[in-house]
């Protein structure tokens, strides 16, 4: 299982916090995104996984933890 | 370290707290710099009534970590503290705190604007304003902290 | 302002105060840059017991009046307070305190290290120190404080 | 009448804090501490008038305060 999350204007967009997938499809980051919202991810959108900075283009497994979300505006 | 607070703080009294729990005595510092980020009743030409800070739990201080542990690797440091609030805040509510202790002063200086620039484009939280008219609206991106220098 | 201090200030407990009855409710800010140095005890290889700090009454405020202006006129600054110690202090004792009140982030930085560094170089003030060997020695020139930056 | 200081470590090698001088002879700064001390200013002091940073080849007037002092090491 993949626990997929989604961080502010993003989980209004998704109207949700988050999703789990079944891991047997072996899909890339950015493949995660359009095959659960059947659209690309918004352009400028950043994503982690297992909570470090990932690319688009990189491979998720079982067990991982992808998430999707705009440019940081802390501090 | 880093605080993720969900309730106001007052940054004088953390410091004060935090010196002497984690810094006097243990430590021959000769610079703090510090640096206090707080909520302003505008941005850009907009009133703001509040703003709601959200942040990805783990990941925050994963990377906080990472920026502090990055930055101090390079320069000459004591101690590295980070307080940042989320939930809901009220204009002049501190949001985020970085303070610094080192030999010298240089450093501090250096490692609290480095920190603090880092925490700011690098660091997962998201900030939400509440505007005057009560719209909502999510600030889209933080201002560049060097400017003219 | 500038205040030159007799007696051991908290540098913390000075904050919460000026900004109680000088800062909130009348400026908002979203900035505010903190540096203090305190005593420590040692300088370069000798260990230090106490330190002496003289001053030029008169001259020293007019001439912390005049840096701060002057780098004040650059920036974009709410206020500035400065503490400065003199007479006899011991090891971890706060000597200087510089706070810095703005909107913005950039002014808060440049301006603490900048009227910091005019301070250190411009200010009336002498050090003199008691080392272990109880040898007394004026310290005869203060570091720089940018490097490979 | 004008008003001298020392500070610092001038003020052992001169051994007091003040001197009074009187200002008939219209002599600069440099001028002044040879009158008083017998000796050139020793290199690298520095020197102010009116509690201003002065040159030493300022002129100095009745009713002005003059002082030489080592660098300063505040902060």
């Amino acid at each position: 299982m993949i626990t997929v999350k989604y961080f502010a204007s993003l989980q209004d967009t998704v109207g949700k916090a988050e999703d789990k997938l079944d891991a047997s499809a072996n899909l890339s980051i950015e493949a995660i995104w359009q095959t659960l919202h059947n659209t690309p991810l918004p352009k400028g959108m950043l994503v982690s996984l297992n909570q470090e900075y990932a690319a688009l283009t990189d491979p998720v497994k079982d067990g991982d933890e992808v998430a999707y979300f705009p440019p940081v505006t802390g501090g | 370290m880093i605080h993720i607070l969900t309730e106001p703080f007052d940054p004088w009294q953390v410091l004060a707290d935090y010196q002497k729990t984690h810094i006097d005595g243990k430590h021959s510092y000769g610079a703090t710099g510090v640096f206090v980020g707080t909520m302003r009743d505008f941005n850009d030409a907009h009133g703001v009534q509040q703003m709601e800070l959200s942040h990805y739990p783990g990941m925050t201080e994963k990377q906080t970590e990472k920026i502090i542990n990055r930055i101090t690797d390079e320069w000459d440091v004591l101690d590295v503290l980070v307080c940042h609030r989320v939930g809901v805040l009220l204009p002049s509510d501190p949001i985020v705190m970085v303070a610094v202790w080192s030999h010298h002063r240089v450093d501090a200086f250096e490692v609290s604007r480095a920190v603090m620039e880092k925490l700011k484009s690098e660091a997962p939280f998201w900030k939400k304003e509440v505007r005057d008219n009560s719209d909502k609206h999510w600030v889209e991106k933080n201002t560049a902290g060097y400017k003219g220098v």
